[in-house]
Formats: C-alpha cells, structure tokens, sequence
C-alpha cells in the first residue's frame, strides 16, 4: 500500500479522499490554495501545504507546486479527485516522472478515451453500440450526406470537446453549414484543435452512465447503471441509481457493454462510460470519463462497494476485492447537490459565510461535505456546499427520505439550492420517474 | 468630532479617579476613546473608525505604528524546500543581524530539484529567520524579517 | 394509516420518530418541558406543545400532561420512544381508554414481560433456555438449597427489577442470607414489591440481544443479535451487530428461541429479547424489553429494515411488509453513544452550550442526534449527545470507519465521551473482538 | 464605587456636549452607566450588576419599572383546550376591561374532559386576552394579563 498520499483537490472530494485513506491507514497531505486555509480537507489531513494564491490556475491548476508539495512530503501517491488534474493525461505523466502513483488510468487510456473520434472508433470495435456518425469531417459535402443519412437532427461536435463545449445542433443543410463554421472556429479557440465529426442526435434521450472498476490484470466490473438526466445546461442536478428507466435486461446489456468499453480502452482505475438511452431503450455510448464522478456515492449505497476505497487499493497493485458475481445491488439511492447558488436568481453563484448549518441525519442518509458553521465559501472555485444522498429499499422511499432530508437541512448565511430541490422532488414528473433530459425545459416550480 | 484635546481625556480620568471607575467607553460615528485605569497607569486608546488617527499627542501608539512599518516580511512564492546555503558544507547566504541589499540573494528553495534563487525585496538588516534549514516551505510563508534603513 | 402522531419523548429518539412519520407521510406532535423549548424535536414536528416545566415528572412523565397534548392536537397514536412512558402498561392501558394508539405492545404483553419470574415461567414453557433459577423465594431454605443445586455463584434478583436494579450476587451461604434480605428491603422500598428469586450467576457472560418485530397477526422475524457486552455499571457502552462472537448457527437458534419468546408473550410491536452467553455458546433468556431499543440502528443498517417505519406500520394494523427468509444481513455496523459526560472525572455529566459541532460524514456512517452548534444540553435529563454508528463489510473495516469518524467527529464548549471512545475503538481486545460483560472491570487508556 | 451622584452625570453630559459626543458607557465591577445624548434629551441608564438599583433622581426609569410591575400575566400551568365561558351561550367569565379579583374565575382549561376552573392570582383590569376561545393552550402559556391595583 500507499506509504502517503497527496489530494490535489479541494472541498467534499479531498475530504472524501481523506476518509478512505484514514479508513485504509495511509497518512495524508492536503494541499490548498489562500483561499481555502480554513477548509475542512485542511484540517482533517495529516500534513497540509498551501501551494499557491486564490486562483485555481496558480493553486489547484500548478502543476510544479502539486509535484513539488509531494517531493517535499514524501508523497508516493496523488490523488487528483474530480475537475482540476483528473483528465490531465499531461500531469499523469509528469507524475510517472516522479515515481508518484497517479491514483487514476494511465494517460494512454485517458488520451484514448479524450479524443472523442478515437473513443468512438474503439468502441465501434468492441461491439459497444454508438450512434450513427462521421469520423473527423474532411468538407461540407461529407457532412451533408452523412446527415441525410442518419436524418436531422444531427449534432456537431468538436473531437477535443467535453462537458457540453464545443457541440452544435442542426436541424437543416443550411444550419448544419454555419454551424460546423462555427463549431470549427470555437474548436479551434478553445481547444487548439479544429477537428470537429457529426453524430445523429437523438432527441431529449435519457442520461445514464455505468460506474465501472478496472484493475490493472484486466479485470473489469461494473456497478450498475445511474440516471443523470435531470440537468441544467449540461450540469447535472439530481442523480439516482438505478435507473427508473433501466429494466433488469437493459442493466445486464448496458453492464456488459460498459465492461467491454473499459476493457477497449485497457483501462484501469474507477470510470464512468455514458451512454445515452432512447424511448425504445436503445442505449449509445456517448462518452467515457476516465476518473472518479461527483455521484459515485450513489452507486456506493446499492452496490455497498466502496468506490474510493478500491480505487486507492487497485492503484496500489492490488486486484479487484470482489467479482462481478459479488455485486447485489440493492435498493434505491437519490443524490441532491446543494449548492451556494440562489435558485431565483439564475443560479446565480453566492459564495459568503455560513453562519448556521444542521445537516441532516438517520437511516439512509449520507452527507460528503467540507463545510461547517462558520465556514466561508470561496468565490473563486465551484459553489458545491453538499452532497446530500438518500438511500431506501425502493424509489419511492428514497424520494421522501430525500424530502424529508432536504426539509431538516438547514443552512443560513448564504442562498443555497435547497429550496429548488425540495421543490424538484415532489414534482410530479419527477415523482413518476419518466423523465429524460428535456426535463429542465419544461420544469416550472410546484408553488 | 473636533479633536480629543488632552485636557478633555485628563478630565475624564480625574472623573474617573473621583468616582472609583476603572474603564470609560466614549465613542460617537466617527472615534472611540477607551480608558482603562485599573492597572498601575492608565490605558487610554483612540481609534478612528476609518482609518488610524497620527496624533503627536499620543507617543505611544505612534511608536508601535512606525516600529511595525521598518520590518518587512520576505514571503515564498512558491512551495518547496528551504536551503540557507548554496551546499552543505559552504557559509549560509545570510544570518540573523547580516546587512542585504535589496536584490541579494538570500536563500535557496528548491522545486522539483529546481533550486530556485530567492532574493531581498528590501535593504536593511536580517531580524529573524524563520524557517529550518533543509524544511518544507509553504506558499505564503514568511522566511525571514529583514529590518528596513 | 394514523392521522396525526405524538412523540411522548425529547431528543434523538423523538427526532427518529418524527423522522420515520415524515418519510411515511404522517403529521407529527412534540411535546417538550420548558427546557427543551430549543430541542430539535421541537422545529421538526408538525405542532408542538409544551406539557411542563424542567422536570421529567412534571413533563415527559405527567400522564395527563401528555393525554391532554394528544387529545388537543387530535393525534390518534403516541410513540412513547425508549424510556419515560416506553415500558409502562399502565399508560398504555390510558391511552386504550382515549382510543389513542399506543405505539407499542399490549398492556398484557408487558405487564407479563414486565414481571422477570413470570416471563421465565413462560419461556421455559416455550423451550428459551433459561438460566437455572427459582420461582419467589418462600424462605431462605428454599435458596440454600437451590444455590447448592446450581452452585456459586448465584444472583438474586427482585421480580419487579430491572436495568440493574434489585440484583446482588452471593458466592457463599453467609452471603446469600445477608443479601436476600437487603434485596427484599432495596426491591420493597424501590418498586413496592419484596419478592426476590434465585438464578445461577454466569461471571461475564456476553450480553446478546435479538431484535425482533411481531404484527398482530401472530408474525414475528427476527433481525439477527447486537453484542451490548461492554457496559459500565450496565450502562451499554458500544454496541455491534452482528456479535463477533456468535456463529451462523448460534445465530440461527437465538433467532428462533427469541421468536419463540416473542410468540409466547403474545407480543405486538418491536422488542428485543436479552440473552447471556457463555464460553461455550451456550444462551440463556435473560429478559425482554417490550420497546424501541436505543441501539436498534445498527440492526437497521445490517438488515436494511427502517424498524421505526416499519412498527408504526404494524401499530396502525398492516401485517409485516417481509418474512424472515426476505432478511438478509450484510456487513457489520457498530454504535458509540456520545454523551456530554467527562470520561476523566467517572463520565460526570457535563450539560452546557455546545459552541462548535461539525457532524463526521460520508460512506457508511450516520448520525442521530437532536443538537446543532448553539445547543444547549439541559442538565435535566439523560446526557445523550448523539449516536455514532458506522457500517462497512466487515468489522474490521467498520471499526475502522467508526474511528475515523470518532476523529473527525467536533464537538466543543462541552465535555464528551469522544476522546474514551477514540481510544476504546483501538484497543487491543475490543480490536480481537473477544470480550465479555468484564471488559471495563480491567479496561485500561492506551495512552 | 460610591453612589452616582446627579451632578456627576451633569458634567459627563456637558463634557459630551462640549465634545459632540453621542454615546458614554462608564463601567466598574458593580454598575455601568450608559449614556447618550444622539436623540433630542440625553438617554441615561445605570444599571447595578445584581439588581435594578431604586433611584428618585432618575424618573423616567422609574415610571417604566412601575409599569412593569403593575401588569400581570396569568400563566397556565398546564395543556389544555382554553374556553372563555361555562358553556357556548353563556357570557365570558371576564373581558377586556373587567375588573377581577384575586380567586375570581377567568377561564376554563379543559385537560381529558376534566374543566379546570382558573382564577386570577391578583385583582386589577383585564388588560388583554391572549387565547382565542376553544384553542389550544400549552404549559406557560400567557393566557391574559391583569393590570395590578
């Protein structure tokens, strides 16, 4: 095992981090930008380091600082949580330098599933199903054919694009001209890399990812499937797992392919494969992130796997603790984010000082989370207060756990998302479960 | 406000003295004058609420003020480990009571086995050094105070 | 189901009740002493009222007090949680005449459960091993005779007795004689009643209980044991589930004698059956308690049964939503009860105003408790901070989590039982697991 | 501290005015005297730390103390239904503006169909009533207050 491991990360995922090494017994090293000298990854660590000034590119972003903080602790593992270093195949390698374990894939396996024409093409291989497209787009007559091919509407999407960036819709010839144009030019802008592909784009589908865990002898498992597809410009907002859309056959296939996906991409570590899912249940991979997801602990409740845990223990050499045969999953698990952001508003960020906070508690209910009373939020990184995760043996209960839960949470100082999700869980839309991502276009508040 | 005079506080400690009291508050939007006379001599404090008064009439305080502005702080810029000499064996860049000139070097912090020359800002005289030879430095982290002429 | 419920109780465990309402849909009633008019309990019900001053006996234990806030608020049932009016048939009987549901057994039911020589009667009638005893001592003959039988030591016990009150053991004739008569005296003076019996004394056994749960249909399961065996001045310290010391097949007998005890006091509700066993895995009934158990949430997190949900279920007249082949245990779950209480100065009580709480979190672990940053503990009642409890696979890893927590777990501006927790977790025979009811006699601080 | 004389509050509220202070706090283990002077006639309190001192000098705190005192809650010392009448059709025991006298009945409070007869602790007027007829009345509830003879 890990002699010491450094969390380059900050707020509830280093402290995530932190629980599973304390649990495993690896001392820690939290490393923090100025801002956030008082946070609660700080404390809990067993060493800590302020590695640079507010700014994300100075601190959470710098690489030299992150490297140089492990030398100086004697760190031989990092763990590069979610966000910042954790798509970065560049600092997997410069760790590979150092002889510092990148608790994560290796960079060809995150270089292969980043290319997004290349990930498309090795899954096109391995039997895993995705939609009708291009490879990279040599002309405008290509595209047109393509389209009218798979028939409108398609999406345009650049190759070195994630998170919702670089991706346009067209509906038309004329709509798909200007927007490969436009498409290029942001590509090429934001990305360094114009290269842009086209894909048949499926309508309001479902989001629904497969939670997989690899180890480095090939051995790959999934643990079941997670709907994300209530989202709010690309973000998600509310998570569950299973599926309420996802029937026992669907599971198994999607399992199964999401395995063979890992396996493609010779993948070791905990990863996400997303695919989206149509009304007839038709299931396309869509993409793969190659580290560990915001919602995990959800998977976590049904699978009773810990995630972080067997992540820190395959990264260290060891083989998967369990086969796919061992996973029962059971029961449902629900995931709210509470965020400092004022729902009225936009979802206008709103960092400040919490001035009172009485998480929730009992049966099912877990909380990840850095803050306390007191705590002051930064306004220079992302506005996550909180996850709040509930969890029942079926999804009703889970749902009014989950009211319950957000009803007893209390936090004053700052506009939080609270009321927005006590409002979305007694939807009834969202009650019925039959959602899909068009969800948030439609969705007026109860009162 | 118009100025505290030193006969109005005189004033206030003579009232105190004959009544017994032992800590006066005066305050108004602008100031607050303090006085406490329960130790040996009394402590009497103004401060404005904008910013700090310069009153000639209160050595004290003034002395505190100038004393805090001739000592300046040399802070890392970077995380890494502190190195007072060039190699083991060789004389340390700099020592408590030493004269630097702003721009000489006075210690190494190494990154990523990258020695990183950290110099002066300021002249004047080493006070304190703050770190140990061969440590982790962090980020923000005061080296050494050099008392500025 | 109930229209409205009141919770004849304060702290935690009336915010567990009021919990459980709140996930089934129910309005709740608190009742509150004027002490706890800042109480948790108090914001999360539906309605409040306060029934009396400071006092327990002007308040949660004034009979008529708590008729009254029921018949006001026109709530059909009461909870009456652990403690105060919990074990009383009297008050049971009371609400009967208001046609208030009692959330509970039957008068019958623990009236006979209530009275030790009785209840032993009726288990050795119904096969639950007992330990070798009498009936009422006529005379000290009878016990002479009876301890020669069985062999010394043996305890002698006061009918009407219980939570360690009215027991004395005697390791000789001379002793035997002095102590029946200073029970007799303690047991008139205490509960009204001088009758005292004999039982053949186990010197540190372990303490096993099986939680078990009857509808009014004559079904009964069981949901596995808790080893309570580290107590102090009976007083449980920790508690786990399942006991380290019990196998599958001494599993499998408890369960069914404590089904078997269940069905011979004609038992609805939920209860706990109380066992000592010995070296030899031998059990032997030692009593029952007819109630909510504090310590019922580690059973809940091995057997994913949400037992409060699940009795108000049954009390309101629906049949047990699972049988006993539908429980499956998984994992181990552990329990620290953190009490404002000074473990330096004999576990002093230590009320006051908590100025720092920052609750630990993540997988695993829950929390309840009825205080927040600002609370203030009264000095009235039972010094009960919050219940700690930790699941994870094994109990390795539990006990792991559960220190982990115990450090992460911030609690200031009063004296707490965390730091004897902190340590007890990691000491060498709690860590082996094999101890009995003798652990604290020779427990030693590792530091 | 001996005893505040008038003359002494006298010449702190001159010196204030002199200054153009608007607020003084003087304090010593026993009392503090607070004044300010922002408003259009000067707010003086004094306070001794373990009981509210009787001073003739001072008679607008006087006043208020004194009206304190002469009013009344009646406080229930149980949970109940609260009634204002012996039955539906009757006239209430007591309205605003009555006169009661101490052991007259006020109020019913119903616990488990038992009517509780509630009398006034003191005589006086029924200054307010605080329960709406027929509602729920808790332990330590107000129910009204009675202006004191």
């Amino acid at each position: 095992m890990f002699k010491k491991v450094l969390i380059a990360n900050r707020g509830e995922v280093a402290v995530r981090i932190i629980r599973a090494c304390r649990e495993i017994g690896i001392p820690t090293v939290a490393v923090y930008s100025q801002a956030d000298a008082n946070s609660l990854h700080v404390s809990l660590a067993t060493e800590a380091y302020c590695i640079g000034p507010n700014e994300s590119s100075k601190s959470y972003l710098n690489i030299p600082a992150i490297i140089s903080a492990a030398l100086v602790s004697g760190s031989d593992a990092i763990h590069p949580g979610y966000g910042f270093m954790s798509e970065r195949a560049d600092f997997a390698e410069i760790c590979k330098e150092h002889n510092i374990k990148f608790i994560g894939p290796s960079p060809e396996s995150m270089q292969l599933m980043g290319d997004k024409a290349t990930a498309r093409k090795t899954m096109m291989s391995k039997d895993v199903p995705i939609t009708p497209g291009t490879g990279i787009l040599k002309n405008f007559e290509d595209a047109r054919e393509a389209a009218k091919k798979f028939g409108y509407p398609v999406i345009i999407k650049a190759t070195a694009g994630g998170g919702g960036k670089g991706m346009r819709v067209a509906n038309n010839d004329n709509e798909l001209e200007q927007n490969i144009n436009l498409c290029r030019q942001e590509a090429e802008k934001f990305f360094g890399n114009p290269d842009v592909y086209l894909e048949k784009y499926l309508v309001n589908p479902r989001h629904i990812e497969v939670q997989i865990i690899a180890d480095k002898y090939g051995n790959v498992v999934h643990l079941g499937e997670r709907d994300c597809s209530i989202q709010r410009r690309h973000q998600k907002l509310i998570e569950e797992a299973p599926s309420p859309a996802v029937d026992d056959k669907t599971r198994q296939k999607l399992g199964e392919a999401a395995v063979r996906a890992a396996k493609a991409a010779n993948y070791e570590g905990v990863g996400t494969i997303e695919f989206l899912l149509d009304k007839d249940k038709n299931f396309y991979f869509m993409e793969m992130n190659t580290r560990l997801q915001v919602e995990h602990g959800i998977s976590e409740m049904i699978s009773n796997v810990d995630i972080v845990r067997e992540q820190i223990n395959i990264a260290a050499g060891n083989s998967l603790s369990f086969k796919q045969e061992d996973i029962k999953l059971f029961g449902h698990a629900i995931e709210c984010r509470i965020n400092a952001e004022d729902p009225d508003r936009n979802f206008l960020p709103a960092p400040g000082e919490i001035n009172g906070y009485i998480t929730p508690g009992g049966f099912g209910v877990r909380v990840d989370s850095h803050v306390y009373s007191g705590y002051k939020i930064p306004p220079y990184y992302d506005s996550l207060i909180s996850k709040l995760m509930c969890w029942a043996p079926n999804r009703e209960e889970a749902r009014r756990r989950m009211y319950r839960a957000l009803k007893e949470y209390v936090i004053t100082g700052v506009k939080t998302t609270l009321p927005f999700y006590q409002d979305l869980i007694e939807n009834d839309v969202f009650v019925s479960g039959n959602f899909d991502t068009g969800f948030m276009n439609t969705y007026k508040k109860n009162k | 406000m118009k100025e505290i005079e030193t006969n109005f506080i005189e004033k206030v400690i003579d009232i105190m003295k004959d009544n017994e009291l032992t800590e006066v508050t005066l305050e108004d939007d602008e100031r607050s004058l303090y006085i406490r006379t329960s130790g040996f001599t009394p402590v009497v404090e103004i401060s404005e609420k904008e910013d700090v008064i310069q009153n000639e009439l209160l050595p004290e305080i003034e002395k505190t003020e100038e004393e805090k502005k001739k000592v300046i702080p040399i802070v890392s810029n970077m995380i890494g480990l502190y190195f007072s000499k060039p190699s083991p064996i060789a004389q340390p860049f700099v020592q408590v009571g030493d004269r630097v000139k702003a721009g000489q070097q006075i210690c190494i912090i190494e990154t990523i086995k990258l020695m990183n020359k950290i110099t002066a800002d300021v002249s004047g005289t080493v006070k304190e050094i703050c770190i140990e030879d061969g440590k982790p430095v962090e980020y923000g982290q005061t080296i050494m105070y050099i008392e500025q002429d």
